[in-house]
């Protein structure tokens, strides 16, 4: 059993850790350049060659691992030290739940492309999630300073309050899929479902015209749950502290916050925790929401029947496997450059504001969308 | 007893009437404070006084159509006390009987009663103040009334103990009712708790019935006719007595308890002093609850429970011992006396010791016809009393009188018919009623009945002697009346002396009601015995056997009666009128004895240092400073405090000390300990 | 896979040292540590006792009885949290009136 | 040793390791809190070990991520910086709690003995499907009642700790 989880350990690894990090620094600076109608960064070449500035990642890592580390005077260094890897860690570790592929069998015991799928899947992130508030309060207090003690206190406060709403938000979607553990969700999700099917229910008979194409949507989350999604996307975005709720960093009130007296490959730690949570939120929503590894209207029998007869059943499901890590990454992307472009467009909330949405407006949205769900799925399936 | 014929609506107004009264006069004094106008307090209070005497006379005629046997008339109101279940179910309602014991009561309370009603009207009118005592007076008398009407009117023991004690309440407010003097206070005070000591073995005859029948598993129900009826049922008891060691016969220890009630109420021998003392009160009061009615509640008491008494040959003979020892005991301290309400006072007890007597030997009806004659001419000689004392401007003391005749003529006549009457002359009411009562006790059962005989004809030549020696010393001789007081000297109005007109007829025509069949008494039929009253009331009190001596020894006991009288009455004149001298003579050289009587036997101060001093001193030095302050409060109550406050301070004040971290051990210890017991 | 006395164990060394601290230490942030500790301690025993008897003592009602143990722990939980906010209300009020969260100088039963 | 018995062991080790180093750590509260947090989060493991994973899940949640960040919260908000021992006297009763410890746990230990073994848990025990199936049928009252706990105490610390604007 540890053999296959530790490829699959090393395979996120690669895939997320290594590969996606860095390519979000440059999508970040690229792609708000874009929008802003500039250039961007394009400077880095390797012998002349700029590849559109996707060097510009490595020069990163580079230039802050030859930084000099330093460390305030005052500050209580073991504090200083242990702060990066706390918030850095749980984001790596977030990953091992989301399911990047399906389940297939190549004879013998079925292959679940994901690395560990335990019974209570969702709340592992919920938990990790709790730990890596310690990162940045802890991060705030050691570093002796006035200002990142004040962004250690808020990101604190933050985090606390949108872990609440973080959870209650998504109970919607535990109830529609009746399961916490991811992988299972994203099966559920490989169906489809007439819009207006509901309306069977209330006694009408339906004509089979409603059951084609325009009518039929893919049983995704968010069509599902509609505001569900909402409410998890800002809620999930608060607890990453991006942009528009990034007041810990703040650069125009307490400059940079809690990692104000971080510098060199520490401070890289804490932007590439960053960053790893930005794809572990993509991940988490494209699996909770977007159907995870699942092609949209074609579910995984249909294409791997479709496919078999041509190339036989061995083939097809590698087909399978690849297509739908395929639509994943899609998902991913997708997700990553919503994140980005969000970034750039909604103005920093101020301090009370993230705290009033969260508990006045977000509090109370995700609590209504549970009874409302209840309500249907009780008048729809007559058992919650 | 057949019971009688129910529903007799009028009865419960004959006592409702004064009561109605009274409420209205308090009412006018409490709440409405302001002093209501003169006449209607008169018209009130003598109005509802003549209404209830009305209502009486219908309801006595209504009896007298009754046959015989069947007379009683009931008026039950509702169920005052309703308590226990079963047979030992005690219901004692709001009834009233009138049967012909309770007729004669209630026509000498009313009819008296509103005589001495109009006699006060003049009588506390001179010296009425402006504040309202004029109507608290005439307040406290109608209340009197109906507590007295109530008593007879009783159909159970319950019912009467109630009339009871409103009467000696209203006795006491009225002794007391001038409370501005000290003394009256005190007497009033006396009187009711003398009253109250009587009320007491009243009391525990009560339980004593109520008892005995639950015991015997009878209903125990107090009224009258069914204690009379289930009688036979306990009558076989007997009670060991406590210290005696013998035992006794229930009933005789019953009749004891009563008996003691009844001297509380009618001043015998033990429970006497408080009647000469209450003489404080204003003089229609004496007349009126000392000498008419008051008084004799025990001897109406006594009679209608003959048939128990009859059943108790003890009780009886103690009654009747008492009674002629009281008799004896105040005629001689009358003799010494010199207020003139005090002389009165001490006839009145002697007079009651003589209803005893005559009580205690079977004669109930003796007794009773003795009672309505003696309220007669003891209210007539009160009165005249008080006339004497307005026209001396309040001087009491007869050593200041004397030659009144030709000052105040129609209360000296009055006084004369009354003097002559109780020293009992053939023709006036005295002399049958005491007959009866000296013929009862020669024929009585009671061991030593001679002696009771004798000791009640020498009593009644004291009797003759003390009253003419009283009527000499006012109105005749030369007149001692101090200078300044003589010309002012004058016949009190007619409001007063009208009344005593009336009484003073009643008084000497009251004798013929009884008079005995020897002299042909005028309404007595062929075949019965002895005269009407025995008669009338013969159905109730079956046991009253008629006298066994032939006429021959009647006619001479009554000339010795007769003799002794006329002998008392030329002792006093001789003594009093023809040689003042020798009296003062026989007072001189027989110091010893008339200090002895003038001082009342000492009894006063006997009864003050052998009881009242020791009780006091032992409520007060004893109980009061050494139980209740000593151990009470001192052990008991700040005892404990004190032990509360030196256990805090000394050890734990200091568990409190304000350290979280000795709370935190303290904890720990104790979880400790439980846990080391709980696994040990 | 550990006999249960040695979970049980830990749990009574961890609530020992809970008490020593609560006992020791004179800060008030570090005695409340302590009892959260301490509680932890008891939720150690409690999820152990589930362990062993998952049907309940003696066969209780029903396999869903089996629960009692974890869903104490989780009452002890809200518990915990709870008291937290509070005793953390009467420190921070504390520190206010007397500028330090040294418990022996709250000894005076008044501010 | 199996492998789940070794993980036990470590974890055991871990928390009563962070748990002295919590009560030894004299200067900096935050320190303290820190290894409480180590603490709960073996224990946490601890629980995963003895198959209560919800009651692991909502210990991190809550234990470690909630209460342990307001402790923090609150050590920051004050800027409390350190804290010394107490004078010698301290000194007795530290070593009076000492004993004392060492006392309560020979009694604890001594009273236990003769527990079951353990047995193979029945499927999905401890799981958050079997415990909210629990918690809503037969605790019902004891949710209701921790909900007005919670809301009690929350009013109550809002009180407390206000700052006096009147």
């Amino acid at each position: 059993m540890p053999v296959e989880v530790l490829i699959k350990t090393v395979f996120i690894l690669i895939v997320v850790v290594a590969a996606l990090a860095p390519v979000i620094t440059w999508i970040e600076r690229k792609q708000s350049a874009v929008m802003q109608d500039r250039i961007g960064a394009n400077r880095a070449d390797v012998g002349g060659i700029t590849l559109l500035g996707l060097l510009h990642p490595f020069a990163d890592v580079v230039k802050l691992l030859s930084k000099e580390d330093v460390v305030p005077e005052g500050a209580n260094r073991i504090m200083h030290l242990v702060a990066p890897v706390i918030a850095a860690v749980p984001a790596v570790v977030a990953y091992a739940v989301i399911p990047f592929g399906g389940v297939y069998d190549f004879g013998g015991e079925p292959l679940s492309l994901v690395v560990a799928n335990p019974d209570w899947g969702l709340l592992y992130i919920f938990a990790i999630g709790a730990i890596a508030t310690y990162g940045t309060v802890i991060a705030g207090w050691s570093s002796n300073n006035n200002w990142s003690l004040l962004g250690g206190m808020r990101a604190s406060a933050q985090m606390i309050s949108y872990e609440v709403t973080m959870g209650l938000s998504v109970v919607g979607i535990f109830m529609v899929f009746g399961t916490l553990q991811l992988q299972d969700m994203a099966q559920a999700q490989d169906t489809t479902f007439r819009v207006f099917g509901f309306l069977e229910y209330l006694g009408l008979h339906l004509p089979p015209w409603l059951g084609r194409f325009p009518f039929v949507l893919p049983a995704w989350g968010i069509f599902l749950q509609p505001l569900s999604f909402i409410l998890f996307l800002t809620t999930i975005m608060a607890e990453n502290k991006r942009p528009p709720f990034d007041m810990p960093e703040g650069e125009s009130e307490i400059i940079a916050g809690y990692h104000l007296e971080y510098s060199g490959m520490r401070f890289g730690l804490f932007f590439m925790s960053e960053f790893i949570e930005v794809v572990v939120i993509a991940g988490l929503v494209a699996t909770l929401f977007l159907g995870g590894w699942t092609i949209p209207w074609i579910s995984q029998e249909a294409f791997i029947g479709a496919v078999a007869p041509i190339f036989g059943v061995g083939f097809a499901t590698g087909l399978c496997l690849v297509v739908h890590f395929a639509s994943f990454m899609v998902k991913v992307i997708v997700m990553i450059w919503l994140q980005m472009a969000l970034r750039w467009t909604l103005p920093r909330f101020r301090y009370d504001q993230v705290m009033d949405l969260c508990w006045k407006i977000i509090l109370p949205l995700s609590i209504a969308n549970i009874f409302v769900t209840g309500a249907v799925m009780l008048l729809v399936r007559g058992q919650p | 007893m057949v019971s009688g014929t129910d529903g007799e609506t009028l009865l419960r107004w004959i006592p409702l009437v004064p009561l109605l009264a009274a409420l209205l006069h308090g009412v006018m004094i409490g709440v409405v404070r302001r002093s209501t106008p003169r006449w209607a307090v008169i018209a009130i209070s003598c109005g509802a006084a003549l209404l209830s005497f009305v209502f009486s006379c219908v309801a006595f005629f209504h009896l007298v159509q009754l046959p015989p046997e069947g007379r009683v008339l009931l008026d039950s109101i509702y169920t005052w006390i309703g308590a226990g279940i079963g047979d030992t179910r005690l219901a004692a309602e709001v009834a009233f009987r009138l049967d012909p014991l309770s007729a004669v009561m209630i026509l000498v309370v009313t009819g008296v009663g509103f005589l001495i009603h109009v006699y006060s009207v003049g009588y506390m009118d001179d010296d009425h103040r402006d504040d309202r005592g004029f109507q608290r007076f005439f307040c406290y008398l109608n209340l009197f009334t109906f507590s007295m009407l109530v008593l007879v009117l009783a159909d159970n023991l319950v019912l009467l103990f109630l009339g009871w004690e409103g009467v000696g309440l209203c006795s006491y407010l009225l002794i007391g009712f001038w409370y501005s003097d000290r003394f009256n206070a005190y007497c009033g005070s006396k009187a009711f708790i003398v009253n109250r000591i009587g009320d007491f073995g009243f009391l525990i005859g009560i339980f004593l019935i109520f008892k005995a029948f639950v015991d015997v598993g009878v209903p125990a129900s107090l009224a009258f006719a069914d204690i009379r009826q289930n009688f036979e049922s306990i009558s076989g008891l007997s009670v060991a007595v406590p210290f005696w060691g013998a035992s006794m016969r229930l009933v005789d220890l019953i009749g004891l308890c009563l008996f003691v009630g009844a001297c509380g109420k009618s001043a015998q021998i033990p429970l006497y002093v408080w009647l000469p003392d209450a003489m404080a009160g204003p003089t229609p009061v004496s007349a009126l609850i000392h000498a008419a009615t008051m008084v004799t509640a025990g001897v109406y008491m006594v009679c209608r429970m003959s048939f128990l008494f009859a059943a108790a040959p003890v009780a009886s003979a103690v009654v009747a011992w008492t009674g002629a020892i009281t008799a004896l005991l105040a005629a001689t301290i009358a003799i010494t006396q010199t207020d003139i309400k005090k002389v009165l006072a001490y006839s009145t007890v002697s007079q009651l010791g003589y209803m005893f007597i005559a009580a205690g030997c079977g004669g109930y009806t003796g007794a009773i016809f003795h009672l309505v004659t003696h309220a007669f001419f003891k209210a007539l000689l009160f009165l005249g009393a008080g006339s004497v004392i307005l026209a001396m401007h309040h001087e009491q003391d007869i050593g200041k009188m004397g030659g009144l005749r030709r000052k105040i003529p129609q209360t000296t006549l009055v006084f004369g018919a009354g003097v002559v009457a109780i020293s009992g002359f053939p023709p006036f009411s005295g002399f049958f009623s005491k007959d009866e009562i000296l013929v009862t006790a020669y024929t009585a059962h009671v061991p030593g009945h001679l002696w009771l005989y004798a000791i009640g004809l020498f009593t009644a030549g004291i009797t003759a002697f003390y009253m003419w020696r009283l009527f000499f010393l006012t109105f005749w001789g030369e007149s001692r009346v101090p200078a300044e007081l003589r010309e002012r000297i004058r016949e009190p109005s007619g409001v007063i002396v009208n009344p005593l007109w009336v009484l003073a007829v009643l008084a000497l025509v009251g004798g013929l009601i009884g008079i005995p069949q020897i002299y042909g008494g005028w309404f007595v039929g062929p075949d019965q015995a002895s005269h009407s009253l025995n008669n009338f009331l013969a159905p109730l009190l079956p046991e009253a056997e008629p006298h066994l001596l032939e006429h021959s020894t009647e006619w001479l006991m009554a000339f010795a009666a007769v003799g002794i009288a006329a002998l008392g009455q030329l002792a006093a004149y001789v003594l009093y009128v023809r040689r003042p001298r020798v009296s003062r003579w026989l007072a001189a050289n027989l110091p010893t004895y008339h200090r002895l009587v003038t001082r009342k036997f000492y009894v006063d101060e006997i009864y003050d240092r052998l009881i009242v001093r020791p009780l006091v001193h032992l409520s007060d030095a004893v109980l009061f400073r050494r139980v209740d302050a000593g151990l009470i409060d001192g052990l008991a109550v700040n005892g404990t405090a004190r032990g509360v406050r030196a256990i805090a301070a000394n050890g734990l004040k200091y568990l409190q000390s304000g350290l979280t971290q000795g709370y935190v051990f303290m904890m720990i210890v104790g979880t400790l300990a439980i846990l080391g017991y709980m696994l040990g | 896979m550990v006999p249960l006395e040695h979970v049980i164990g830990l749990s009574a060394i961890l609530f020992t040292l809970g008490v020593i601290g609560v006992a020791i230490r004179r800060n008030l942030i570090v005695m409340l540590m302590s009892i959260e500790l301490m509680l932890n301690a008891v939720n150690l025993a409690f999820v152990g006792f589930n362990r062993v008897w998952p049907e309940g003592p003696a066969g209780a009602a029903g396999a869903e009885r089996a629960l009692d143990g974890q869903i104490f722990v989780l009452m002890v939980i809200t518990v915990a949290a709870a008291e937290v906010a509070v005793g953390l209300g009467i420190l921070i009020s504390m520190f206010r009136n007397r500028d330090s969260v040294n418990v022996d100088d709250v000894s005076l039963l008044k501010w | 040793m199996t492998f789940p018995a070794f993980l036990f062991y470590t974890f055991a080790a871990l928390a009563v390791l962070s748990a002295v180093a919590m009560l030894m750590n004299v200067r900096n509260t935050v320190a303290a809190a820190m290894s409480l947090v180590i603490t709960m989060v073996a224990l946490a493991g601890i629980y995963v070990l003895l198959e209560a994973h919800l009651v692991a899940a909502i210990q991190i949640m809550v234990y470690a991520g909630a209460i342990v960040v307001l402790f923090l919260f609150v050590v920051m908000l004050l800027n409390l910086r350190s804290d010394d021992f107490a004078p010698p006297r301290q000194r007795l009763v530290k070593l009076v709690g000492a004993l004392l410890g060492v006392f309560v746990m020979s009694e604890l230990l001594r009273a236990f003995g003769g527990l079951p073994e353990f047995r193979p848990p029945p499927e999905g025990f401890g799981g958050y499907r079997q415990v909210g199936i629990a918690l809503y049928t037969d605790y019902v009252l004891l949710v209701e009642v921790s909900s007005l706990l919670l809301t009690a105490a929350i009013v109550g610390a809002l009180i407390l700790a206000k700052r006096k604007i009147d």
